[in-house]
């Protein structure tokens, strides 16, 4: 795709989707909307880390409901007794909650990022996976912090001042929904420049061929910790925002399935790519309530999510995003397409070195 | 032919997923009574089920459909006390009054909400109740093991509350995750504690491993459930001769309908249950459900119109006969933004030789 | 004392299947490396084929078992077939979203077919338990356990003595190597999927009648397997064994000496630490570079 | 012996080789060259059961082997030295040698033919229980060689034998393929080194983009002044 | 083993198989620790660093098994190795600061100069997948030099390239030499080795069994015995 035809397509995306409550008065389906937008930039802040630099991070969600829980605790204030010892905050407004949130979720990547970045694969996965149990179970546990499985309730709720208008409350779904849309936009302008620049390609250097990568000088930990404090930042971004919008935190916020959820709107979208966790994100946000409106029983909505996410493995393989831009490639008559996927019925293995 | 929704949030999945479905199919009966004898304000009732998985933020979710898409006017639910205060700030937010059928914790009532009315008693009212077996069965030393919600915590408060003034003992104070099923190191730790009764508050299912895991680890303490969703005929069926001995409060003994405030709809409800082929051991929760629905149908006809405001201004005179005894509602909480609570009745059975028997309360 | 010993009883009780859940996903995970996601989920379906066998059919508890086991390998094989042959070569993450595609669907299945209560089975054993001084057991767990050891030298054996096995660990490491060597690589890879199956199948119609069954009790006990297979070092049959009663040990203890609500946080927090202390695991293996 | 017929074989859409046609007698060397990417690897592979051929016929000893399994094809005693070693890499050189006659029953001459390697290969025998992903390249090579030789095959497919090794092993190597062809094994390999192949060699087939196009005798082509300017650097 | 490579020069390391070459290759980049010894570049030691620490030394590999971005282009593969000459702070990045932009379109030029060298250029826009063989060797050594080495170390460059395009590599390594670039090189294939080296040292077991120029090489009879084998000799002469 050219330059401008892109330029203007996001254009005319973002006019979309900033007119849309102005026209769509279902506020059910603008409440679905909103979730998926805080899932899309979760998603988003994990394909840094899973797209880009390759590390399959299994345990994402924790930096979700850490940011959840930093920002509702932060804003609703607590008081705690370690070794006897009172300690206590007064609640703050919840911009600076929200803020201290995301630099905490940058904090806990930089630490996981400093530790575990010494293994790799499925190592990884499983520390990643570790860390979320943990966090989950702290936050279960911790009773006197989190209130454990009585949940957070009562979190407030974003105020903004905009000169000209005064405070605006950040309450109920018009407004939630502007702010998921800005947040989404910012995270995606972060994650573009980052991957297009020498920050990015040294995240893809390591994801494509590690050994090469140090040979030309790039520094494995630094970069990939780089990433991981992006991605869990804006992983606490997202959780904030979530927090706020629905008002209520509970442990289950770290449950496994939501990062599945994200992995998957990644992968089926298209790892490595831009648009893949946004249109991802859509479709596994969406996908939901579409199937609801078949008056089924959950569970056979559940079922037929699983299958299709079968299905969109088995056809695109790369994810939706890629197997479009192929498809456009073909049509628009461009020469240079990649060859095609090796699919003979013997496909060779990696020669071990 | 339209019908007036009413929408109903349980937990069907998870942690307390028997009880949960317990309850809503008690309701279903009521819906379907009510339907029969044609409806009210001429036009029949809907229910609108959704899980809320167990979970208190799912529990928010479902409410928020239900008010939001679905346009109820009032809901029934959430069950467990931790769903049920999640919810409630939602009723608050969007003015639709809710219908308490299970949940004991205190605060439900006390917190200011204008918008609960709840028909199930709070542990306090069943601490209270249970004083006067105190002496009677001898309770030196008592220890406690409770689910970490505010069901469990807000019973274990109140009982060793009453227990202290009473000159008991309070040993150990374990708690377990809802959805935990291995209680080996927290029975482990009660029996070297040593206490002669153990009060045990959580869901059945796990009260059923409880019961079994205490008789594998030998612990003699006597086991005493709290909270009225003990389900003694499913532990008899599930916990076999590991449940003989124990004690259970109920808010419905099926087995004695006799005793009963309203003999009259008990055994309606109980003739329904049977004859649908729902578990027996559900009877002692899923009049919860029946009553519930009973008594927001009567609250619709009072207000004449199926909006939210009415129905929560006609709450407040509802009057209904129901298997938890005459319901209707007292003001509770902060004036100005007083709750509703009911006052039922509280009973103790005991499981002797795989049989629920009379104990007393 | 008593207390510890008691503690030290059950945690060996525990290993036992934890060792068996371990085992099952070393083989699919450790060797295959596939990420499967199904492997709680035939976990309870080996729970739930006890479940129907036993209560629902009334059959003798031993041939349930049995059944149940065979069923588990049945269906390992079908889903071996079905969703991963056409997967072969296929990398780490795409295999893993398709088993995390079946992992859903099955646990969805589950919960279609015996609703989200809780169910529980009924072990012939006396209730009475077995008193040794001061601790005591019950007579199914104690029948578990052996059940499990029974299981674990069998599978062990069949590794280490047979063809099977060392078909297995060529095929993984480069499958068309093996093919020219006359490996059959689709019966290698169905049979080891169907066998780590097999035993997740096990370990969930042992501590069915232990525990209850639901629908997501599959999701932590991936993870443990998980964790466990980790502790061992991928692929080791002997370290997915010892990472079992390591786990259990771990759990059992921090759970009575230090709080029962972060008894299932035990094991990761072990994970977290053998990984800072030894990268690699701890069964690493010799590469080189260039 | 062996016999291919118009043979084509693709990948996806790419098509690696377009009517190919050869034959191999009892007996011979034969080699195949050809620059990278001619399709030399791929004809192996459907020769050995790894790929399944488009289209074509493969005969061998009078059996159609076009598309039979991997393992027939190696029953029938054709064995394959895959390019690139691929040795399997945690499995010591013992256990690798093993799985070499993975389906030979006889434990005595399996225990004689793996001592001539050894005898062969002291370097391998060293190293018997090093595994062999910690060899060092030619190391490798030596042992897909031995692997190769452990089915005691009646033909065998090397692809490459010389990549990567020293001058003196490249020496060792071509001897050894001609010692086991003095043993009556039939050869038909693929080499880069194209002098030395084409020396050795009874017959030759120079591949050019899927297809032959030129055959004759090792020496005919050495002289072939296609074959020089283009695969012999002359 | 001890040896010296001085500026300017090629020098090639030969040796059997196992002799340890691409060991000491690792040694001296960093991917494995040497037991004992000490490896010294231009007067900073290297010991104990790691890879990327002696590539910012202008210490830069290839490696044996051919080693490329697979995934990426051409172009870009040379952009990432162009890591070490861009300047750009991830703060910076995420503000898009002009900076930043500038800085990039830099890196581009000299990764078209750096195709140029290696010939590449016509298939810039390519994945690194599609290139033929011979043709992911220049890449290699294209995303070597955009590191900006001034000692290059090359690992076996040649092998399996046919003789035509061995030569076409030797004419890039002269390229090469004209940017006053160091070239430390391992291959088996003689007629390179002994066309481009200004010295050869000869390993066997580790150890260091001749060091001298081509000519002396070639008839060293420990070499002969141990690496180039009769038949060596026979055919040249
Ligand atoms: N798995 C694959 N997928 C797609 N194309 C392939 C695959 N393997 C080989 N090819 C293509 O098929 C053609 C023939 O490859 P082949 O490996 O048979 O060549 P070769 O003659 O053995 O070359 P070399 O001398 O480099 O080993 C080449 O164009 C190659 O790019
Ligand atoms: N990780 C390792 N573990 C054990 N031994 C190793 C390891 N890496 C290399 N070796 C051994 O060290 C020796 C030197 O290997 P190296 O790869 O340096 O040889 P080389 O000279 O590069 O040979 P080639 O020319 O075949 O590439 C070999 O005998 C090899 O088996
Ligand atoms: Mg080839
Ligand atoms: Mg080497």
């Amino acid at each position: 795709m050219s330059r401008a035809v892109s330029l203007a397509s996001s254009v005319a995306w973002v006019g979309f989707l900033v007119t849309l409550p102005l026209w769509m008065d279902n506020l059910y389906f603008l409440h679905v909307l909103i979730i998926a937008g805080i899932f899309i930039v979760a998603a988003m802040s994990l394909n840094l880390l899973l797209g880009y630099t390759g590390q399959l991070s299994l345990g994402h969600v924790a930096f979700f409901g850490i940011g959840a829980y930093a920002s509702s605790l932060c804003s609703l204030g607590f008081e705690i007794h370690v070794l006897d010892v009172p300690i206590t905050l007064a609640p703050k407004p919840v911009w600076f909650s929200m803020l201290v949130a995301v630099t905490f979720a940058g904090l806990c990547g930089w630490f996981i990022g400093k530790i575990s970045f010494k293994v790799r694969g499925a190592y990884f996965v499983i520390v990643s996976v570790s860390f979320a149990e943990v966090t989950r179970l702290v936050a279960l546990n911790w009773l006197e912090l989190t209130q454990g499985p009585m949940a957070l309730n009562n979190i407030p709720f974003l105020k903004f001042w905009f000169p000209g208008i005064g405070d605006v409350d950040i309450l109920g779904k018009v407004p939630n929904y502007y702010l998921v849309l800005g947040v989404a936009i910012v995270t995606y302008v972060i994650i573009r420049r980052l991957v297009h620049s020498r920050a990015g390609r040294a995240m893809i250097a390591l994801r494509e061929n590690e050994p090469l990568a140090t040979s030309v000088g790039i520094d494995v930990t630094r970069f990939l910790v780089l990433a991981t404090v992006v991605s869990a930042a804006l992983a606490g971004l997202a959780g904030a925002v979530y927090a706020h919008y629905v008002r209520i935190v509970d442990p289950d916020v770290f449950l496994f399935i939501y990062t599945v959820t994200m992995v998957i709107m990644v992968i089926t979208g298209g790892k490595g790519t831009l648009a893949g966790p946004i249109v991802g994100g859509l479709i596994f946000g969406i996908l939901p309530e579409v199937l609801r409106g078949f008056e089924v029983k959950p569970e056979l909505q559940w079922i037929v999510y699983g299958v299709l996410m079968i299905l969109i493995v088995y056809f695109l393989p790369d994810g939706i995003v890629p197997a479009v831009r192929d498809a456009w490639k073909r049509w628009t008559g461009r020469t240079g397409a990649p060859p095609a996927e090796p699919t003979g019925t013997a496909v060779p293995a990696e020669a071990r070195p | 032919q339209e019908t007036i929704k009413i929408g109903v949030t349980q937990p069907l999945t998870g942690a307390f997923a028997a009880s949960g479905n317990y309850v809503a199919q008690g309701a279903r009966i009521a819906e379907d009574e009510i339907n029969a004898a044609g409806g009210v304000l001429g036009k029949k009732i809907q229910l609108v089920i959704e899980d809320n998985k167990s979970n208190p933020t799912e529990a928010v979710a479902t409410v928020e459909k239900l008010i939001v898409r679905d346009k109820v006017p009032v809901i029934m639910g959430a069950w467990s006390s931790t769903l049920t205060l999640a919810v409630m700030p939602k009723l608050q937010e969007y003015k639709v009054p809710m219908v308490v059928e299970t949940s004991s914790s205190g605060k439900i009532t006390t917190s200011g909400n204008p918008y609960v009315f709840r028909i199930s008693p709070t542990s306090e009212m069943e601490a209270v109740a249970f004083k006067p077996l105190v002496a009677k069965l001898g309770i030196k030393k008592a220890d406690f093991l409770n689910t970490n919600n505010d069901f469990g915590i807000g019973s274990a408060a109140e009982y060793s509350k009453m227990l202290k003034g009473q000159g008991v003992a309070v040993g150990v104070m374990e708690t377990m995750d809802p959805k935990a099923t291995d209680f080996s190191a927290q029975l482990t730790r009660i029996k070297a504690s040593g206490g002669d009764t153990l009060f045990v508050t959580t869901a059945v299912e796990q009260v059923t491993l409880i019961l079994k895991q205490a008789k594998e680890l030998q612990l003699n303490a006597r086991i005493i459930t709290t909270g009225g969703s003990n389900s003694p005929d499913q532990l008899i069926a599930q916990a076999g001769d590991a449940a003989n001995g124990s004690f259970h409060t109920v808010f419905f003994p099926p087995w004695f309908p006799e005793v009963v405030t309203n003999p009259e709809p008990a055994k309606r409800y109980m003739t329904e249950w049977q004859k649908r082929g729902h578990e027996p051991g559900g009877l002692t929760e899923g009049f919860r459900g029946y009553d519930g629905i009973f008594t927001i149908a009567e609250a619709i006809k009072i207000a004449g119109k199926a909006e939210p405001a009415a129905i929560k201004d006609a709450l407040w005179k509802t009057k209904v006969k129901g298997v938890y005894g005459n319901i209707e509602f007292i003001k509770q909480g902060p004036a100005g933004n007083e709750s509703g609570q009911n006052i039922p009745s509280v009973y103790l059975v005991k499981i002797d030789g795989g049989k629920v028997a009379k104990s007393g309360l | 004392m008593d207390q510890l010993l008691q503690h030290a009883l059950n945690a060996m009780i525990l290993g036992g299947t934890y060792a068996l859940l371990g085992i099952g996903l070393t083989l699919i995970f450790g060797i295959m490396r596939v990420v499967n996601f199904t492997h709680g989920e035939v976990y309870a379906f080996g729970a739930y084929m006890m479940y129907m066998f036993v209560m629902l059919i009334g059959a003798n508890f031993i041939v349930s078992l049995v059944l149940a086991v065979v069923l588990g390998v049945m269906l390992g094989a079908l889903i071996e077939i079905v969703l991963l042959r056409r997967l072969r070569g296929a990398d780490i993450d795409t295999t893993m979203l398709v088993m995390i595609g079946a992992g859903i669907a099955m646990q969805n299945s589950e919960q279609l077919v015996w609703s989200g209560v809780a169910k529980s089975i009924n072990s012939p054993f006396p209730s009475a338990p077995l008193v040794m001084g001061a601790v005591s057991v019950s007579w199914t767990r104690l029948f578990v356990f052996a059940v499990a050891v029974v299981l674990i030298a069998a599978t062990y054996a069949l590794i280490q003595k047979t063809r099977l096995g060392k078909s297995m660990r060529a095929t993984f490491q480069d499958r068309e190597a093996a093919a020219l060597m006359g490996v059959r690589i689709d019966r290698v890879h169905t049979a080891t999927f169907a066998l780590g199956s097999g035993l997740a199948a096990a370990a969930g119609a042992l501590l069915g009648p232990v525990f209850v069954v639901y629908p997501t009790i599959g999701d932590l006990a991936s993870l443990k397997a998980f964790a466990i297979v980790i502790l061992g070092g991928l692929g080791s049959i002997p370290g997915a064994t010892i990472g079992g009663f390591i786990l259990a040990f771990m759990e059992e203890l921090g759970a009575g000496y230090v709080s029962s609500g972060y008894r299932d946080a035990m094991g990761f927090l072990l994970i977290i630490v053998i990984l800072l202390v030894k990268p690699t695991g701890l069964f690493a293996r010799k590469e080189r570079i260039g | 012996m062996l016999e291919v017929e118009g043979l084509v074989c693709r990948y996806g859409k790419v098509e690696a080789v377009r009517d190919l046609t050869m034959r191999v007698e009892r007996g011979e060397l034969v080699t195949l060259i050809g620059a990278n990417g001619a399709g030399k690897t791929t004809s192996l592979k459907a020769i050995s059961g790894l790929l399944s051929p488009a289209a074509g016929r493969i005969v061998f000893d009078g059996q159609d082997i076009t598309r039979a399994s991997a393992r027939r094809v190696l029953e029938l005693g054709i064995a394959h030295c895959p390019e690139g070693r691929r040795v399997f890499p945690y499995m010591t050189v013992r256990e690798n040698l093993e799985m070499g006659c993975f389906l030979r029953r006889d434990a005595d001459g399996i225990a004689e033919d793996m001592d001539k390697l050894f005898a062969r290969f002291p370097i391998l025998h060293e190293r018997r229980d090093q595994a062999a992903g910690t060899l060092s390249g030619g190391e490798q090579q030596m042992l897909a060689i031995s692997r190769a030789l452990m089915s005691r095959p009646k033909l065998v497919l090397f692809d490459e034998p010389s990549l990567g090794l020293a001058p003196n092993l490249v020496e060792r190597t071509f001897e050894i393929i001609e010692g086991i062809r003095k043993d009556g094994v039939t050869v038909v390999m693929v080499e880069q080194n194209a002098f030395a192949a084409l020396e050795l060699s009874d017959r030759s087939y120079v591949l050019e983009q899927g297809r032959v196009t030129l055959t004759g005798t090792g020496r005919e082509l050495l002289e072939n002044p296609h074959v020089r300017q283009a695969y012999l650097g002359a | 083993m001890t040896f010296e490579v001085r500026e300017g020069e090629v020098l090639s390391l030969i040796g059997p198989n196992g002799a340890g070459k691409t060991s000491a290759f690792n040694a001296i980049t960093g991917y494995i620790h040497a037991s004992s010894g000490s490896i010294v570049y231009r007067g900073a030691p290297l010991v104990g660093l790691k890879p990327n620490q002696i590539a910012e030394h202008g210490v830069v590999r290839t490696f044996q098994k051919t080693s490329v971005f697979n995934g990426l282009t051409v172009l870009d593969n040379v952009m990432v190795g162009l890591h070490r000459r861009a300047k750009q702070h991830p703060l910076a990045i995420m503000l898009g600061l002009p900076g930043v932009r500038r800085d990039e379109a830099r890196l581009r030029d000299l990764a078209w100069e750096i195709l140029d060298l290696v010939g590449l250029r016509a298939r810039a826009e390519e994945t690194a997948v599609s290139l033929s063989y011979g043709e992911l060797r220049l890449l290699e050594v294209a995303i070597a030099l955009a590191a900006e080495p001034t000692l290059l170390l090359l690992d076996e460059p040649v092998s399996g390239m046919n003789p035509a395009e061995t030569g076409a590599f030797m004419a890039l390594l002269a390229r090469i030499r004209t940017r006053g670039i160091t070239v430390l090189l391992v291959e088996h294939d003689m007629k390179m080795v002994m066309g481009v080296s200004d010295r050869i040292v000869c390993l066997n077991q580790g150890r260091i069994i001749a060091d001298g120029p081509p000519a002396a090489i070639q008839s060293d009879p420990q070499v002969i015995r141990a690496y180039l084998g009769e038949r060596y000799v026979r055919a040249r002469g």
